[in-house]
């Protein structure tokens, strides 16, 4: 009983980034609207920056901002400080991904000129015909 | 098509949430990804860099190709986007 | 890290997730999407990742809602599903 | 579509007036984020994405012909590649005075201040160069897609 509420305690936020993602996976291939696939794709990918942020964390930490004449002193202890290497890689697909959001908008309007609607099965529609 | 997907998302989720089984707890410091390079960084990076930010520190200096070609993809995209879009006004 | 907080912003943020992804209309998702967006900035702020935070605080619930706001405008606001 | 834009936007006093009051301080802390990026959250990406939001701002409560007054697209796109230059040149040229590719120690041969005085300015050069690329990117995603490619009327 106790193990099992030490696991629960442990684990929980890992749990609830994958009911994130899969709330993202369920919208990019179930829905029909390719607004809502891209909002899916934006939950999915939310979710996995949010799975690398939390794998730096440490109880107690600080930011990974230090002082300056500490730092120089060379008394940083590598314990009390969070870990920044996964805030560098998600700082840089944060800006990757908004320029790719970019993209596929411009792609929609572009479909939205050249057939009239959003709606995949529509689209599916007039391409057969 | 959506009792598809949604068995394909809950055979997803359920692989992913067996994969949790294996991770170290939350907030833990000695998990594994906070013991191999990061130390180095924390300890060291003002010292060889002057930049209190450490964040700052390892995105301008130790990881410079990264952030120069993520520049270079958003530069990318802003002319992806122009070439997909752009046209004249006397063209509808 | 508070552990009621994180668990609360955790709640919130499933609650956004699935509003945006079951309402019809494709502006008030977009609305819905700023706001996980912005619960998701006060949940790296409170592990700890401030220039994270700051980022998305930006650029997630900045930007990127201004431009799917623009493109839908530009477009429709109809959704079937 | 011209009379409805002209009646829906950009017409009140308040916005237009608290607009005009807000884009100067909105610019001047973006420029401090980049700057002060050594110290504080903050950096190229930041600030240029709030620099941009000024603009963009601009043209949501003016229209696109005002903020293209500020910044013409030729601007634009020249801030586009000076921001791109400024970073793969400073890789090069710390690349052709002695060191590796964005090595910033090897500048030191160039102007002399400490080679890890150097480290400092040189990340400090590179943000400068992310945060004008960042800016006019955003700017110029905003202009095609508000109005679909004409980049000539906005919402």
């Amino acid at each position: 009983m106790e193990s099992i509420v030490g696991e629960i305690v442990a684990k929980y936020n890992y749990w609830i980034y994958v009911v994130l993602m899969m709330i993202g996976f369920y919208a990019m291939i179930g829905k029909r609207n390719l607004v809502k696939k891209l909002l899916g794709m934006n939950i999915f990918q939310t979710s996995i920056i949010l799975f690398f942020v939390s794998t730096g964390v440490k109880k107690g930490g600080g930011i990974p901002i230090v002082d300056k004449y500490q730092g120089l002193a060379g008394t940083v202890e590598a314990a009390s400080t969070v870990n920044p290497l996964p805030h560098v890689l998600m700082l840089t697909a944060i800006v990757v991904g908004v320029s790719v959001t970019g993209v596929a908008l411009a792609v929609l309007q572009r479909i939205y000129r050249e057939y009239g609607t959003l709606e995949e099965d529509e689209i599916l529609e007039k391409i057969q015909r | 098509m959506k009792h598809l997907a949604l068995i394909a998302t809950l055979a997803t989720g359920a692989l992913l949430l067996y994969g949790t089984k294996d991770f170290p707890a939350w907030g833990d410091p000695q998990a594994p990804a906070s013991t191999y390079l990061s130390p180095h960084y924390i300890e060291d990076a003002v010292e060889e860099t002057h930049v209190p930010n450490i964040v700052t520190a390892v995105l301008g200096d130790y990881r410079g190709y990264d952030t120069m070609f993520e520049t270079v993809v958003i530069y990318c995209a802003g002319m992806a986007v122009v070439s997909v879009l752009s046209r004249k006004r006397e063209e509808e | 890290m508070i552990w009621q907080l994180d668990l609360m912003i955790l709640t919130l943020v499933v609650v956004c997730a699935l509003v945006t992804i079951n309402i019809k209309d494709l502006l008030g998702a977009s609305v819905v999407f700023g706001i996980y967006s912005f619960l998701m900035c006060l949940l790296w702020a409170e592990m700890g990742a401030v220039d994270v935070a700051f980022t998305e605080a930006t650029v997630g619930a900045g930007v990127s809602t201004i431009f799917f706001i623009s493109a839908i405008l530009r477009t429709t606001r109809r959704s079937k599903d | 579509m011209r009379d409805i834009y002209e009646h829906s936007a950009g017409e009140d006093l308040i916005i237009k007036t608290s607009v005009r009051l807000l884009v100067p301080f909105i610019q001047l802390f973006g420029l401090y984020v980049i700057v002060h990026g050594h110290y504080s959250p903050g950096g190229g990406f930041q600030g240029g994405v709030i620099l941009g939001a000024a603009f963009i701002l601009l043209a949501l409560a003016y229209d696109m012909k005002t903020s293209q007054e500020y910044m013409t697209i030729r601007v634009n796109a020249l801030f586009t590649n000076l921001g791109a230059a400024i970073f793969i040149g400073v890789g090069a040229v710390s690349a052709i005075f002695g060191g590796l590719f964005l090595d910033y120690a090897a500048l030191n041969k160039l102007i002399p201040l400490g080679p890890i005085e150097w480290h400092s300015f040189g990340i400090f050069l590179v943000e400068v160069g992310v945060g004008f690329t960042v800016m006019s990117i955003m700017v110029l995603l905003y202009w095609n897609l508000s109005s679909s490619g004409t980049l000539d009327e906005g919402l």
